[in-house]
């Protein structure tokens, strides 16, 4: 089923998810209200919006990482390649080896380095020595690790600094090889250098992963990011090009918010 | 009078380390009581003999033996069954009127009697289920009555990993299982130790209980199917009818000497393990 | 780097050998005899029992303890062959078990060893157990509040005592021990307490009275001249049979009722 | 990797978990039904509130054992659950973790260390000091709440010990940030963090110190009055239990059964007053 681009004139584009009228509630409180949007494949998705305004949420409803709260529902479709992951027969953690999720804040698990990389390969049933060595290495060198840590995997993760367990945890989600991948504020706490590490990393993947990046740093999505979508109070307020978005907003709440007058 | 923050601390820290020193007295003291009437009886006879006389002389052997074996098939029924109760109370149940029950049933059964309990094996264990006097009817009875503890205990470790860890291991494709294994119970592991290593320390020392179920009898055991002594039990009969005072503390302090060893061993291994992951 | 799954296959393997090499244990190879119940006795049936095996390697004697209770409810209920009890009186639930006397054991009276006093009579027994007598000056002691020391409730060296003395009532305040054990450790270290246990854990510890002027010795209790002595029963359901009457047998012959003689109980046939 | 079913995991688990608590069950049941119908038939003025015990003549009355109980628990609490949780408090932040790895199992240690024992000891040297000093037979309420007080020491210590080492050290950090001492850090924030697992270990202490027998019955006296003054001679109703149990049959064995019962409403109330009450106390603090 094609879904095309609201109001783009750049061509069909392949669509990875596409979300129809999709709201979640934890227990009674409403997070999101009834969003409906298609992610094209292969690009960057930017997702701004104030705090509370349902970016972490949509994310963590992609991946089914909100299943893990007791009371929470969710009503309406989310469609990827065209099957719904609420659907009866979709198999969440085969779902999650799909979409790779970067957490705000560094979570290395308490392991050496070498161990969190290949936590994910090992699930799939992957045993092979030598073939965990590659994987070791490719997502190091994609999350520009590699260098910094080659001789050191049996070190304590833990022992990492903040922007290096940032990497590390995007290397761990790319040694899944997932074919998306989601970054919730990833540069959060970093620093300049360590961020813009991640943004070339971004850059570079873009050519083989879906990526939605939440972010409240409406100047790295200006950056990173080809389209962008602005969440406000759990709604889709617009979504578009990004250079349209920071330049020529088609609604005046996106305006004020780009320009910095409230949020 | 608002003490300055620095010399509460001060006034405090000094309270804390009183503390600490009044309890490592105490323990000092009770250890060189034990070992200072206890030493002189230990040789190689005591240690790798049998009793002769009512225990008026020769060794203790069966009785280490039973001390060995009793714990140790008290623990491989109860650790199971109560990290997996933990397990299921905190990961796979939600939090509700039922879970609270139980913990609070396991937290009165960690009250009842030694004594109780004891009635209760003999009764169900040894006669009605015909075990009869045996290492396994009392270790089945000691493991009901360390469940409790071992539950409860585990349950804390595993309420006290961070949540950050599950949400990343289940984003990682983990299922509920796997990440339960491969990352909750890792991370749970000190406090679990410390649930199993009381549940040790409480069925090493206790006599009532055992009593009415292993029994006492002096032969070396062959099989879980036979009865026999523990050391508890033996400085138990020794002491209260009044046979040896000195065979009794030499009981004791073999006793000693073994808990301290076997709870030294398990910390260093434990430590070991977790200076690797962290 | 093992993942902790593989270690704990690991760790487990060793327990699940360990424990599966002792279920295939000898079992019930040879016959077996099981005695349980009284604490007190307990310690001279296992003596027995060693002996008789090395007599008899056929026969596996197994002694358990528990107490006089528990002895009659496990000949009653077949979890032992024979029970062991000392009280004088059995209760009723016993009826239908068959006693045979196989010892007799001496109750005395015993005191720091600071106390001058040498003898009480049965009155003056009577007296300090029933708290009427409270200071051991009215006996001509030193000025002290006498510490009345007893066993508990239904304990066979306490319901003998009190049978024997006759209409004890024993004052409010006096400390129980549950064992001659405790007893003992509790008169040595109470210079004004006084208690009573089996004759044959007396210690230098702890000073035993006379009672009517009568010493706790074989021969005076064999004459009758010293009155608190109770019997030891091993009861059986019915007419003892086979292992059980064997042992009991051989528990009344000469032999074992010597060994019970040397080693602190009075035996039942001279 | 063969996944194991989640679904055949899940069943073990609730397998495992129900028969755990099945056994636990099992025994509440059994003590129950021994003693129901005694303490149906005597009912509480006779049972409870009576107190002449004195099995021989079919005197049931445990009430001077109740107030024993609550006392000779009350003690072994103010003294083993402040001084273990200081302990704790001292060896997890004021000292080098070497020295804590060093430290712990020794006081586990005491947990190892048999009942009886500690009732030994309690005759042969606390009863001797404690009457010298402070007179009465030395067989005491006092000298029960002290050796109670150090034999749930090592079950208050190590639960303690994990719940604290257990909290973030980034909570530490924040609170150091904002120029708290280490004492300040530990009262507002590691404390209140570890909140949860305090609660247990002093419930579970409490459990212990309530369901010990035989320590209690050496150092105890065991005289069945209501105590006026800590040095008193006590019977708690444990001790009664034990006591008598290897003599008690018919009615007696009843009794003490039911007494059982007693103990396990007992508990129950404890257990339930020691959780509201910290409940209580720490939202208090926060409102």
């Amino acid at each position: 089923m094609e879904g095309l681009y609201s109001g783009e004139t750049m061509g069909p584009m392949p669509v990875k998810f596409s979300i129809q009228q999709l709201s979640t509630f934890y227990g009674s409180v409403q997070a999101l209200r009834s969003l409906s949007m298609d992610v094209a494949t292969n690009r960057i998705l930017g997702v701004i919006g104030p705090a509370g305004s349902g970016k972490t949420s949509f994310l963590r409803t992609l991946n089914r990482l909100n299943d893990l709260l007791p009371d929470f529902r969710v009503e309406g479709r989310v469609l990827l390649d065209g099957s719904d992951i609420y659907g009866p027969d979709t198999d969440p953690v085969l779902l999650r080896r799909r979409i790779g999720m970067v957490f705000a804040m560094p979570v290395p698990l308490p392991m050496s380095i070498y161990e969190n990389l290949v936590y994910g390969p090992k699930l799939t049933g992957i045993r092979d020595y030598q073939r965990l060595g590659e994987i070791v290495e490719k997502s190091l060198r994609a999350a520009y690790l590699w260098d910094e840590v080659k001789d050191r995997l049996n070190l304590p993760a833990l022992r990492l600094s903040g922007g290096q367990q940032q990497r590390l945890c995007l290397a761990r989600t790319l040694a899944l090889g997932p074919e998306v991948i989601l970054l919730d504020e990833p540069s959060s706490g970093l620093d300049p250098i360590s961020t813009a590490r991640i943004e070339e990393a971004l850059a570079e993947l873009k050519s083989s992963y879906t990526i939605i990046l939440v972010t409240n740093n409406t100047k790295q999505a200006s950056r990173v990011a080809d389209e962008t979508a602005f969440f406000l109070m759990g709604e889709l307020v617009e979504i578009g090009p990004t250079e349209k978005i920071f330049t020529a907003p088609g609604d005046s709440r996106t305006e004020d918010y780009v320009t910095g007058r409230f949020g | 009078m608002r003490l300055s923050p620095r010399l509460t601390q001060a006034f405090v820290v000094s309270l804390l380390g009183l503390a600490t020193a009044v309890t490592l007295v105490i323990l000092i003291f009770v250890i060189v009581f034990i070992l200072r009437k206890g030493l002189p009886a230990i040789d190689m006879e005591f240690l790798f003999t049998k009793p002769q006389d009512m225990g008026r002389a020769g060794g203790i052997l069966p009785t280490i033996v039973a001390s060995v074996l009793l714990p140790l098939i008290a623990v491989a029924i109860a650790a199971p069954l109560g990290v997996s109760t933990a397990v299921y109370l905190t990961e796979y149940t939600r939090e509700s009127r039922v879970t609270r029950l139980i913990r609070f049933g396991a937290d009165c059964l960690a009250g009842i009697p030694s004594i109780l309990f004891g009635l209760f094996g003999f009764i169900f264990f040894v006669t009605i289920l015909q075990m009869g006097w045996s290492l396994l009817s009392g270790g089945l009875t000691l493991a009901l009555m360390i469940l409790p503890t071992i539950i409860r205990t585990t349950e804390e470790a595993i309420r006290a990993v961070p949540n950050s860890y599950r949400e990343v291991s289940t984003s990682l494709g983990a299922t509920r299982f796997r990440t339960t294994a491969k990352v909750v119970l890792p991370n749970a592991l000190p406090g679990i130790v410390t649930g199993i290593m009381l549940g040790v320390g409480r069925s090493i020392g206790e006599t009532a209980a055992v009593i009415f179920t292993a029994g006492s009898s002096l032969r070396m055991p062959s099989s879980i199917f036979d009865s026999a002594r523990t050391m508890s039990v033996h400085f138990y009969i020794l002491a209260r009818e009044g046979l040896s005072s000195e065979k009794a503390y030499g009981t004791a302090a073999v006793l000693i000497i073994s808990v301290l060893a076997v709870n030294m061993v398990a910390y260093g291994l434990m430590n070991r393990f977790i200076r690797k992951r962290s | 780097m093992k993942p902790l799954s593989h270690r704990f296959r690991i760790l487990i393997l060793p327990i699940v050998a360990v424990l599966s090499v002792l279920t295939t244990g000898c079992g019930r190879g040879k016959t077996s005899v099981t005695l349980a119940g009284s604490t007190a006795f307990q310690p001279f049936a296992e003596k027995l029992a060693e002996r008789y095996m090395l007599i008899h390697p056929e026969i596996g004697v197994t002694v358990q303890g528990g107490g006089s209770a528990v002895g009659i409810q496990s000949a009653l209920s077949g979890a032992a062959d024979i029970g062991m009890a000392d009280l004088v009186r059995l209760p009723a639930e016993a009826a239908e078990l068959q006693p045979v006397t196989v010892a007799r054991d001496g109750i005395v009276i015993v005191v720091h060893p600071s106390n001058p006093l040498s003898g009480l009579t049965m009155d003056q027994t009577r007296g300090l157990f029933c708290g009427k007598i409270r200071n051991w000056n009215e006996l001509g002691g030193p000025d002290a509040a006498v510490t009345v020391v007893s066993r508990e409730a239904g304990s066979g060296t306490r319901t003998s005592f009190e049978q024997i003395v006759g209409d004890i009532k024993l004052t409010g305040d006096a400390i129980i021990q549950d064992s001659n054990g405790t007893i003992r450790e509790t008169v040595a270290n109470d210079a004004s307490a006084v208690g009573y246990l089996s004759h044959g854990l007396l210690s230098e510890k702890i000073k035993a009275l006379q009672v009517d002027g009568a010493d706790c010795t074989t021969e005076a209790i064999q004459a009758g001249r010293y009155p608190l002595v109770r019997p030891i029963f091993l009861l059986t359901r019915g007419a003892p049979t086979g292992a059980s009457a064997a042992f009991i047998e051989y528990v009344r012959s000469p032999d074992a009722q010597k060994v019970i003689g040397e080693s602190g109980l009075i035996p039942a046939i001279q | 990797m063969i996944r194991i079913g989640e679904k055949t995991v899940q069943r073990l688990l609730m397998a495992a978990a129900f028969s755990a608590i099945g056994g636990l069950l099992l025994i509440a049941l059994f003590i129950f039904k021994e003693g129901l119908s005694f303490f149906i038939e005597t009912g509480f003025r006779r049972f409870l509130f009576a107190d002449v015990w004195d099995p021989q003549s079919g005197l049931y009355g445990i009430f001077p054992m109740l107030v024993a109980s609550l006392w000779v628990t009350l003690g072994a609490m103010l003294l083993g659950a402040p001084l273990g949780i200081s302990v704790a408090v001292f060896l997890v932040e004021f000292v080098p973790r070497s020295v804590m790895r060093v430290v712990k199992p020794t006081i586990e240690l005491l947990a190892g260390i048999p009942s009886v024992v500690y009732g030994f000891i309690g005759v042969m040297v606390l009863a001797p000091f404690i009457r010298s000093t402070f007179g009465g037979p030395g067989l005491s309420l006092l000298a029960a709440s002290f050796i109670l007080g150090v034999m749930i020491l090592p079950t208050i210590i190590s639960i303690s010990v994990d719940a604290i080492t257990a909290v973030p050290a980034s909570y530490r950090e924040g609170s150091f940030a904002l120029g708290a001492t280490r004492w300040q850090t530990v009262r507002m924030v590691v404390l209140k963090a570890a909140r949860s697992g305090i609660i247990a270990s002093v419930i579970l202490g409490m459990g212990r110190a309530v369901g010990e027998t035989m320590a209690v019955i050496m150092v105890a006296g065991n005289a069945v009055k209501i105590p006026h003054s800590a040095l008193d001679s006590v019977r708690t109703l444990t001790a009664n239990i034990a006591l008598e149990m290897g003599y008690a049959t018919g009615r007696h064995r009843e009794a003490l059964f039911a007494t059982g019962i007693v103990l396990f409403v007992v508990i129950m109330i404890l257990n339930t007053a020691a959780g509201v009450m910290v409940r209580k106390r720490v939202s208090g603090k926060k409102g």
